[in-house]
């Protein structure tokens, strides 16, 4: 019944985010306003030496610490490395925004890294208790971050959707995990998965999965549980629609891993029929409603939850092949929406937010570079190659056309094609509408640089994506 | 032949040229032009070490190179020609020298990016010819969309958002499905490989599938009837160099994905089909004939023609199975078909290219593509009134121009599938002939139309350059176009060897 | 010897491409004698040919220039065969041609476009000798289409004129409807003989005489008769036989001299020669020899008549080269091909002759073309008018004059012949003389007899054309005597040699060849026959009508109102085409295009489409309300179908 | 002695059935928050008979104690409108109740199933009377549950920078005073002497 | 007592926030009331659970349950506070700034 140090090593990243968050919270009582950048280049810090650490530490094998509360594994450390790396983006991007806006207290990089420890948590999570725990960690900052402009009514009406619908996806998760410790008597996702590996699909089970899938796929956003996903993306301050829309979807792909696969993968031909459902209507009414979208930020929710079911296509396929697809199009997709939310923070200004998409009028003429990064964004966002974007569906696809699901592909392809008309709307609005905001668009020099190498990521990832897609199918296996 | 990466070089010279060119848009100052023809014509040179160093007398892919690329997916960096291929990549990078030329003095709202953006798609439509790995094709196939759209779309006359959007969508559709079928086979064989495609045991009912598929995809390209809608409006919309390249290569690749993919990967499928692509042919060439004759614009005229034209070219390719069926299994005849189809695309790339750029130099002048608002240009320029009528000559398909070649042997090779085929597909002669001329006359002869015709200054140096390069290849390959069916002779027999075996 | 073929057909290309690329550099003058040395030349080297070949006696050259394509071993070449056949073809296209182009100098003197047209008529020479020395189909077709290119080019000359640019169109359509037919006949020919050359065709097709072939299902057709009437339907438009001949009164459009270039010696004579060249196929089926005499004879007939309603000069010219064209073609029905090719050179001379006439008349009348406003120019030129009778009796077969050496044969030879429609055919060619003789003397009297109906102006104007233009006029006039006299050789002796093939059973020919006996013999033998009596009465009436009593021709054209009218509009055959065709053509166009294409595909199928997608997104995101307590629902919703279902579908449940 | 169970069972359960019906009905909030206040006694009872002596303390004091007060807090705080908060009540309980009660009725089925029936898992032997709930709750907490437990600190962390981030400000009637501009004043920035011309009567 | 009745307490406690969700349009509070009460049908399984198999797990998670429970409603009250003195108001009916 002791914790051996060697255990303390595996949550080394864990424990220094957390002393470094504390140790900001602190140190930020005591910064005039002006100086608040510290908490910014702490911050910073904290993301890029966890990653260090977790690199350095990282093991290749699934090792448990923590009397099984904690795995560390390659899936879990390449994962976390992703959350810094977007988390990191988040932050940088945000910085000019909130400073513009009278926002820039260092509450928001404390909430930030917490809720960044929450998926820690959650992607190293081995006990049913541990996702719960990181979920609540995570999802609690989040609404807070949400709602962190108080003095906006939208932020505020975002967070409290956020908070009341989040709340009851939790008690159903819960109910879900009741049931499940109820039938193996264990919270240990390993000891769950050990009794049910010989155990016919029961009732109660497939019961229990039901429960398990919804809150899942609450976090996730796909329909019919991604009533949230619109408003909160809209509503709240962009850089927090921002995390959000990218280091969370990280987390959710690996509480979607830990809950689904790891713990009930012996369910995997009742849960892959849910998500076949859930996957076909998130495409369909992810494209489908995106298209009727002006609020640029609204219409990336959309997009998001069509996003959505294709990473449910990777899933359900059941195959490691499947879960390394998913894993690429997560990591990827969370660098486009990154990149995108990027571009409407580049935009806005004091006073001004450029989140409708008559704002992106012109911007070719304005600044033909960043339309050009957009122009990637988009472009990787529906697909075209030779963006990243493309590797993500063409794995995927790959993924379910394996398992012999042509038709779901087929329709996956068919929903793409709408998807695509949006996200050219908005080169059209860049490249061949004229400019009516005759402002010159000076963005702060980090800014510039963030956005320019998250854009060209997405390319060179589009021409090599080898590498990455290697990565995925190594860790997940 | 082998060690050097030429097709490479083909394929990322323009590209990267064009990635400077575009750089130099940061510089106001600088010209972009001269650097981007440099591009071009050091590219289109190039190309041409292609066509010397080819070997005729195998149907293998030459100049291969070979490098892993995706691992995970079995994705190779793949490329090699064969008889197919290689003229259309000539094609390709010699077009490209033109449009660039064309759009030396008309576009003047960023011209680093209007270059950019050609050279960047003649790269892209190099490595479609190139490619042989259907994902390395895949992804040529559909960048080639986004500078396209974009030359469209900013570029483009007043309707161009309708036109671009359309445009992409219209040819996104296509290819997605195409993506499936792909994936399904690489899910079969463990490769990319067009070529291990090409032996892949198929039953009847997957090889339908995939050849609906692909049919999708190659007949939005080409484009054939019903899924041609697209393409009168991108044509009209789109600047001269963006229709040049539009009907001169882009069309190709449609004609071009039935020989490389539908025919040797799906034989049986194609043969169970025939049916519906020569339908859909015959239609081309017959209802579009009819439906070109009452166009009052131009380019649309000309776009309607570029899609009977191109009717020809699919029909040539899909009549094997008819003639084997009707000859007691002998497929002689089906060579002749093919290479005339293969022909047909050629030149029809360079006719049709030459005729956009007709309507360009008047569009240049007058701001209109109504024929209605013409009449008479004869009068105020001779030399381009020889030119057009040399063009619209070539585009009746008149004998000793190009554009008769490939018509004649397709039409030679139907008689032998059926009369009733060769009858229809013969009334392009008459079709062809009338909307052509009739245009012609509308817009070069009778009395001068109003001041604006009166104004018109006639073709200058350079404008005679680009219409006389295309001249001289319009009537070389008319007056002798053994050269050019010589190269495609082999690859083209062994294709017809291939799919005369059942897969089954 | 083949150098010497080369340069025959490359010498008018020469000559065009110097006039034509770089007619500024070389002005006027320059234009027109390079062209005329390029003429000239061939024409020089043709006679060369004509003494290696026919004096000399040597075999045929048959041999390829250089391989156009090969393909599913195919060789298509361009090729020359050049034979009797050939030869006679020769001196005739570049003799006249020769002549117009001479003449040219003088007709065009004026005009701006004077080097555009020495080149056009040049390539048209080219495209022309091409066309006959071709020994193998393709380039055939290549000539064929050529000269439809180059007649286009020269008909719409003036292309300010609506009426120029209408024909001009109108002729390279109707062209294109007999080519349609001629390449499905070519197509037809590689189907079954695997090979474009002439020889091997020739020497397989015997063999191929009973083989059939199912167009409808269920009905067998030969396959020679299918190929021939294939063949036959391009040779219709080319030769302007019925109802492919629309085009042909329409060209008149064109600057004379083209006029008799089409008319006398290029394009129209292509089908004749086609035909006759095709002879050893032709041959072998009597269903289609018999379609080429009906159709011939009702254009010889046919078309006569409606030389006598016009008034324009060079119409009733054209209209008298319709009707003998349509002999040409009986001719080839009964298999008289060399008569055929025997009328075909009389009638270029003297109908070059003819329309350079007209063309003179044009020249002195200020390019007035309506006979009604001429009269009694026989005084103020009178070398035209001299010429202009040579002309004239050589036309309408007056004994001794070539014309009547050739027309009185192919009735003779219809006559003989006993082939379905052979009847008619012979009364049409009969009663065809009578016509003949009667409009062309109408013109005849109509322009240079009667009193003077043109005003003060022009009569101050008028005089003798130049020596440009009468020099021709003698230089046509000769032969058109005197040509008829070499029907021995040609028609009745074994001049064609190999290269007219005629099969024992119908060889009409040898049949009349048997009786006769000199020339002499045939003139006093053709003032006995029907023929000669028929034209004499012809020329009578037309004296009588018209200078005599021209209140005549008014009451008949009264008495006959219908009959009138309908010659008028030409048996309507324009008025159909222009309604039938052209509209329905453009009807079906519009019909298709708005209906087919902007209403169905484009507004139902990819607009539709795109408005439903648009229309289910605006419908879909009101499920989206705002309300909170609908998101919860939605929740829960999905949980309880969720929930619903996969319990249902659980395994024991 | 089994008897004596069923009867507290179904009276507690039939108490926290009927709070928890009116937490759902009644039109005042306050209402609502005090028969949630019932249900959770009553339901602390329930897990008393569970031998979750620990919990159901917890429950008291934590929630009614803690939770409901801070509701009680919020909602007389923001003083809500009670009158419209039923409006529509009637008219969607149809809906509700169905739902529900499909809901209801496929958990019974399930829950009610074999897998859960007293053959599969029988009650367990009650606990011997020093058996303390407490302790052996406290001893997994700190050593199995230790890294949960630590995160559950950080949520509380969470919880409360959230809690003061949001609704934390500064009043904006407080007035306060600068010693520093007080003791720098002048005589001149008291007194400013305005000359004015003088009004005069129309 | 067997398992199955405090299942079915717990369910009966479930589908009543369930209908309680359904029922109260008007107000976020009886909404997060609502929420409280599943949790409660939750916990009450999940002690159940935890009695029947002799196991406390679950009665830890119940404990972390309670925890943040209460963790989420203050934070959950304070966003109500924030909500409310942007909008003077916390009726669910008007929180509809953002639809479609």
């Amino acid at each position: 019944m002791i914790v051996a140090p060697a255990e303390f090593m595996l949550i080394l990243p864990e424990i220094f985010v957390l002393s470094m968050t504390c140790a900001i919270l602190v140190l930020d009582l005591f910064l005039k306003d002006r100086e608040r950048a510290i908490s910014y280049w702490l911050a910073q810090f904290t993301l890029v030496f966890a990653a260090v650490i977790t690199m350095t530490t990282g093991s290749g094998q699934g090792e448990l610490a923590f009397f099984g509360t904690y795995i560390a594994d390659a899936m879990g450390s390449t994962l976390k490395v992703f959350i810094y790396l977007v988390t990191f983006l988040a932050f940088l991007y945000s910085r000019h925004y909130l400073a513009e806006r009278k926002l820039f207290r260092g509450e928001y990089y404390v909430l930030g890294l917490f809720a960044m420890l929450g998926m820690m948590i959650l992607v190293s999570a081995h006990s049913l208790l541990t996702v719960y725990l990181g979920l609540e960690l995570l999802s609690l900052s989040l609404y807070a971050m949400v709602a962190f402009n108080r003095d906006s009514y939208p932020c505020s009406e975002a967070a409290m959707k956020y908070f009341v619908l989040g709340a009851l996806a939790s008690g159903m998760l819960l109910y879900g995990m009741s049931i499940l410790y109820g039938l193996t008597g264990t919270l240990d996702i390993g000891l769950i998965a050990d009794s049910l590996k010989g155990q016919e699909a029961s009732v109660p089970l497939v019961f229990a999965a039901t429960f398990i899938v919804v809150g899942l796929s609450f976090k996730l956003g796909a329909v019919p549980f991604h009533m949230w996903v619109p408003d909160v993306y809209q509503g709240a301050p962009t850089p927090v629609t921002l995390f959000i829309g990218s280091a969370t979807k990280i987390a959710a792909f690996a509480m979607v891993m830990r809950l689904l696969v790891e713990s009930i993968g012996a369910l995997q031909s009742e849960w892959q029929g849910m998500l076949v459902v859930l996957a076909v209507l998130s495409l369909a009414i992810g494209n489908v409603v995106a298209i009727a979208q002006t609020n640029l930020k609204r219409m990336l929710a959309y997009s998001t939850i069509s996003h959505v079911g294709f990473l449910l296509l990777g899933i359900l396929s059941g195959t490691q092949q499947g879960y390394a697809a998913a894993m690429f199009y997560i990591i990827t997709y969370a660098l486009m929406a990154a990149g995108a939310f990027g571009m409407i923070i580049l935009l806005s200004r004091a006073g001004f937010e450029a989140d409708e998409i008559d704002d992106f009028r012109g911007l070719n003429q304005r600044n033909s570079w960043f339309a050009f990064m957009m122009l990637i964004l988009m472009f990787s966002m529906a697909g075209v190659p030779p963006t990243v974007g493309f590797y993500a569906k063409l794995s995927v696809l790959q993924a379910v056309v394996d398992v012999d699901m042509i038709w779901l592909a087929a329709a996956a392809v068919f929903f793409s094609v709408i998807g695509a008309y949006y996200y050219i709307r908005i080169i059209k609005v860049m490249y061949f509408d004229k400019a009516e905001d005759d402002q010159p668009l000076a963005p702060h020099f980090d800014l510039r640089l963030g956005l320019t190498a998250n854009g060209l990521a997405i390319l060179l990832l589009g021409l090599f994506p080898g590498g990455l897609m290697a990565l995925c199918g190594r860790v997940i296996s | 032949m082998g060690e050097f990466p030429l097709l490479s070089l083909v394929i990322w010279m323009p590209i990267v040229g064009g990635l400077l060119v575009l750089a130099t848009s940061q510089w106001p100052s600088l010209n972009p032009r001269p650097l981007a023809l440099a591009v071009a014509v050091i590219t289109f040179l190039t190309s041409l070490l292609l066509y010397t160093g080819f070997d005729v007398s195998t149907a293998d892919m030459q100049f291969p190179e070979k490098a892993s690329w995706v691992p995970a997916f079995n994705i190779y960096y793949q490329l090699g020609i064969d008889g197919i291929s290689m003229p259309l990549i000539i094609l390709t990078t010699f077009t490209s020298v033109l449009v660039i030329l064309a759009g030396w003095e008309v576009i003047k709202e960023r011209p680093a990016q209007y270059m950019a953006a050609f050279l960047i798609m003649e790269g892209l439509m190099n490595g479609v010819f190139a490619a042989l790995d259907a994902m390395l094709f895949y992804v040529f196939w559909e960048g080639m969309l986004i500078p396209m759209f974009l030359i469209i779309g900013i570029w483009g006359g007043p309707r161009r958002v309708y036109a671009t959007i359309k445009f992409f969508l219209y040819t996104f559709l296509g290819s997605v499905f195409m993506l499936v079928a792909l994936i399904y086979m690489h899910t079969l064989s463990g490769s990319f490989a067009i070529l291990d495609f090409h032996v892949l045991r198929l039953g009847l009912t997957e090889q339908v599938l995939i050849f609906l598929a692909f049919l999708l995809a190659f007949a939005v390209k080409v484009p054939m009837w019903p899924v041609h809608t697209w393409l009168p409006d991108a044509h009209v919309e789109a600047p001269t160099g963006g229709s040049v390249i539009l009907a001169a290569i882009m069309l190709k690749i449609g004609g071009y994905g039935f020989l490389r993919f539908s025919l040797p990967i799906t034989p049986d499928a194609s043969h169970e089909l025939d049916w519906l692509i020569i339908f859909m042919s015959l239609t081309a060439v017959v209802y579009i004939g009819f439906v070109a004759l009452v166009q009052q614009d131009m380019k649309k005229l000309i776009a309607y023609s570029s899609i009977a034209h191109m009717g020809f070219a699919t029909l040539g390719f899909f009549l094997v199975f008819t003639i084997m069926d009707n000859n007691a299994g002998s497929s002689h005849g089906s060579v002749m078909a093919m290479e005339g189809g293969m022909v047909q695309m050629v030149s029809h790339g360079f006719i049709s290219a030459a005729m956009f750029l007709c309507v360009g130099v008047l569009y240049d002048r007058m701001h209109s593509r109504e024929i209605a608002d013409y009449g008479g240009v004869a009068n105020t320029m001779p030399v381009f009134a020889a030119f057009m009528m040399l063009f619209a000559m070539a585009n009746a398909g008149l004998p000793g121009t190009s554009g008769f070649v490939g018509e004649f042997m397709v039409i030679l090779a139907s008689f032998k599938a059926s009369f009733w085929i060769a009858f229809l597909a013969a009334t392009t002669l008459i079709l062809g002939a009338a909307y052509t001329l009739w245009m012609v006359k509308r817009v070069m002869f009778g009395e001068v139309a109003n001041d604006r015709v009166a104004a018109l200054q006639d073709v200058n140096g350079r404008e005679i350059v680009i219409l006389g390069s295309l001249v001289f290849m319009v009537l070389l390959i008319g007056l002798w176009p053994a050269p050019l069916v010589e190269v495609m002779q082999v690859s083209i027999q062994n294709l017809v060897a291939h799919i005369s075996v059942s897969k089954l | 010897m083949e150098n010497i073929y080369l340069t025959i057909v490359l010498a008018p290309l020469a000559g065009a491409l110097l006039a034509g690329l770089f007619g500024k550099v070389i002005g006027r003058s320059g234009a027109h004698w390079v062209t005329i040395l390029g003429v000239a030349t061939s024409f020089v080297l043709s006679v060369v040919v004509f003494k290696y070949m026919v004096i000399d006696g040597n075999e045929p050259f048959n041999g390829p220039v250089y391989t156009w394509m090969v393909s599913d071993g195919i060789h298509m070449q361009v090729g020359f065969l050049v034979d009797r056949l050939t030869t006679l073809m020769l001196l005739v296209v570049t003799f006249v041609s020769l002549m117009v182009h001479i003449y040219t100098i003088g007709y065009m003197s004026d005009d701006p476009g004077y080097q555009r047209f020495f080149s056009y008529i040049a390539l048209f020479t080219f495209s022309m000798l091409m066309l006959v020395m071709s020994n193998n189909f393709l380039q055939l077709f290549f000539g064929w289409e050529a000269v439809g290119l180059v007649s286009y080019l020269l008909i719409g000359f003036w292309y300010k004129r609506p009426s120029a640019i209408y024909a001009n169109l109108k002729a390279f359509l109707v062209n294109r409807v007999g080519d349609f037919g001629f390449l499905l006949g070519i197509a037809a020919i590689v189907m079954y003989f695997n090979t474009l050359d002439y020889a091997g065709v020739f020497a397989a097709a015997p063999a191929m005489a009973g083989s059939t072939m199912q167009i409808f299902p269920g009905s067998d057709w030969s396959v020679m008769t299918v190929i021939c009437i294939l063949l036959f339907i391009g040779a219709m438009g080319k030769s302007a036989q019925v109802p492919l001949h629309v085009w042909l009164p329409d060209s008149m459009e064109g600057p004379t001299p083209i006029s008799a270039l089409i008319h006398a010696a290029t394009m129209v004579t292509a089908g004749i020669f086609m035909v006759a060249r095709m002879s050893p196929l032709f041959e072998l089926s009597e269903t289609a020899l018999s379609f080429v005499l009906v159709i011939g004879s009702i254009t010889a007939l046919f078309m006569g008549f409606l030389g006598l309603v016009q008034n324009d000069i060079k119409r009733v010219i054209a209209y008298s080269t319709l009707s003998q064209l349509g002999y040409m073609t009986v001719a080839l029905g009964v298999s008289a091909y060399s008569v055929g090719i025997f009328h075909l050179m009389t009638h270029a001379f003297f109908k070059a002759l003819l329309f350079l006439a007209a063309g003179s008349v044009i020249i002195a009348m200020h390019h007035e073309q309506d006979i009604r406003k001429m009269g009694g120019l026989r005084k103020y030129l009178p070398i035209t008018y001299w010429t202009s009778l040579v002309g004239s009796l050589a036309l309408i077969g007056f004994p001794g004059f070539a014309g009547f050496f050739s027309k009185d044969t192919i009735i003779e030879a219809v006559h003989a012949s006993h082939i379905a429609g052979s009847g008619f055919a012979y009364v049409s060619v009969l009663s065809g003389v009578f016509i003949t003789a009667l409009y062309s003397f109408r013109m005849f009297f109509l322009v240079f007899h009667t009193h003077e109906r043109f005003d003060e102006h022009t009569r101050a104007h008028l005089h003798e054309t130049p020596a440009v233009v009468t020099v021709p006029l003698i230089m046509l006039a000769i032969p058109s005597v005197v040509a008829g006299y070499w029907i021995d050789p040609v028609v009745f002796g074994d001049y064609f040699g190999d290269a007219i093939f005629v099969s024992h059973a119908h060889d009409v020919v040898g049949h009349l060849a048997e009786e006769f006996h000199g020339t002499s013999a045939f003139i006093l033998h053709g003032l006995t026959g029907p023929a000669f009596w028929l034209a004499t009465a012809g020329l009578g009436t037309a004296w009588f009508i018209y200078t005599q009593k021209p209140s005549i021709a008014e009451q008949l054209a009264q008495r006959f109102q219908l009959v009138y009218r309908i010659m008028l509009d030409k048996y309507g055959f324009d008025r159909f085409n222009e309604i039938f065709f052209a509209g329905g053509a453009r009807g079906t166009g519009w019909t298709l295009w708005k209906l087919g294409d902007v209403l169905l595909i484009d507004g139902l199928l990819v607009n539709g489409s795109a408005r439903l997608v648009g229309w289910v997104s605006g419908v879909v995101r009101h499920v989206q309300t705002g309300y909170l307590y609908h998101y919860a629902f939605s929740m829960i919703i999905g949980l309880l179908l969720l929930l619903s279902w996969f319990l249902w579908l659980a395994p024991g449940a | 002695m089994i008897a004596f169970e069923k009867i507290v069972f179904y009276l507690f359960a039939a108490i926290l059935v009927y709070a928890a019906t009116r937490v759902i009905t009644v039109r005042n909030p306050v209402h609502a928050a005090l028969h949630l206040v019932l249900a959770f006694f009553t339901c602390a009872a329930l897990w008393l008979l569970l031998e979750a002596e620990f919990l159901a303390i917890t429950l008291v004091l934590v929630y009614v104690g803690a939770v409901m007060v801070l509701f009680l807090f919020v909602v007389m705080m923001l003083d809500i409108n009670t009158s419209p908060i039923r409006e529509g009540f009637i008219r969607y309980l149809p809906v509700g109740l169905s739902v529900a009660g499909l809901m209801l009725f496929e958990m019974y089925l399930v829950v009610h199933s074999r897998y859960f029936s007293a053959g599969q898992m029988p009650a367990p032997v009650p606990h011997a009377a020093d058996y303390s709930n407490t302790r052996e709750l406290g001893s997994v907490l700190y050593t199995d549950y230790v890294y949960p437990f630590e995160i559950a600190s950080v949520i509380l962390v969470v919880a409360i920078i959230a809690a003061i981030a949001l609704t934390m400000r500064k009043r904006k009637g407080t007035k306060t005073q600068n010693p520093a501009e007080q003791v720098k004043v002048r005589s001149t920035d008291r007194v400013r002497v305005i000359k004015m011309e003088a009004e005069t009567k129309d | 007592m067997v398992l199955a009745d405090y299942l079915i307490l717990g369910a009966v406690l479930f589908g009543l926030s369930v209908a309680g969700i359904f029922i109260n349009r008007k107000n976020v509070i009886i909404l997060l009331m609502c929420i409280e009460l599943m949790l409660l049908a939750v916990n009450t399984n999940f002690i159940a659970f935890s009695h029947f198999t002799g196991d406390i797990s679950g009665q830890v998670f119940v404990f972390f349950i309670l925890t943040v429970a209460a963790a989420e409603s203050a934070i959950g009250l304070a966003i109500l506070v924030v909500l409310f003195r942007n909008r003077h108001t916390i009726n669910v009916d008007d929180l509809d700034s953002m639809k479609g």
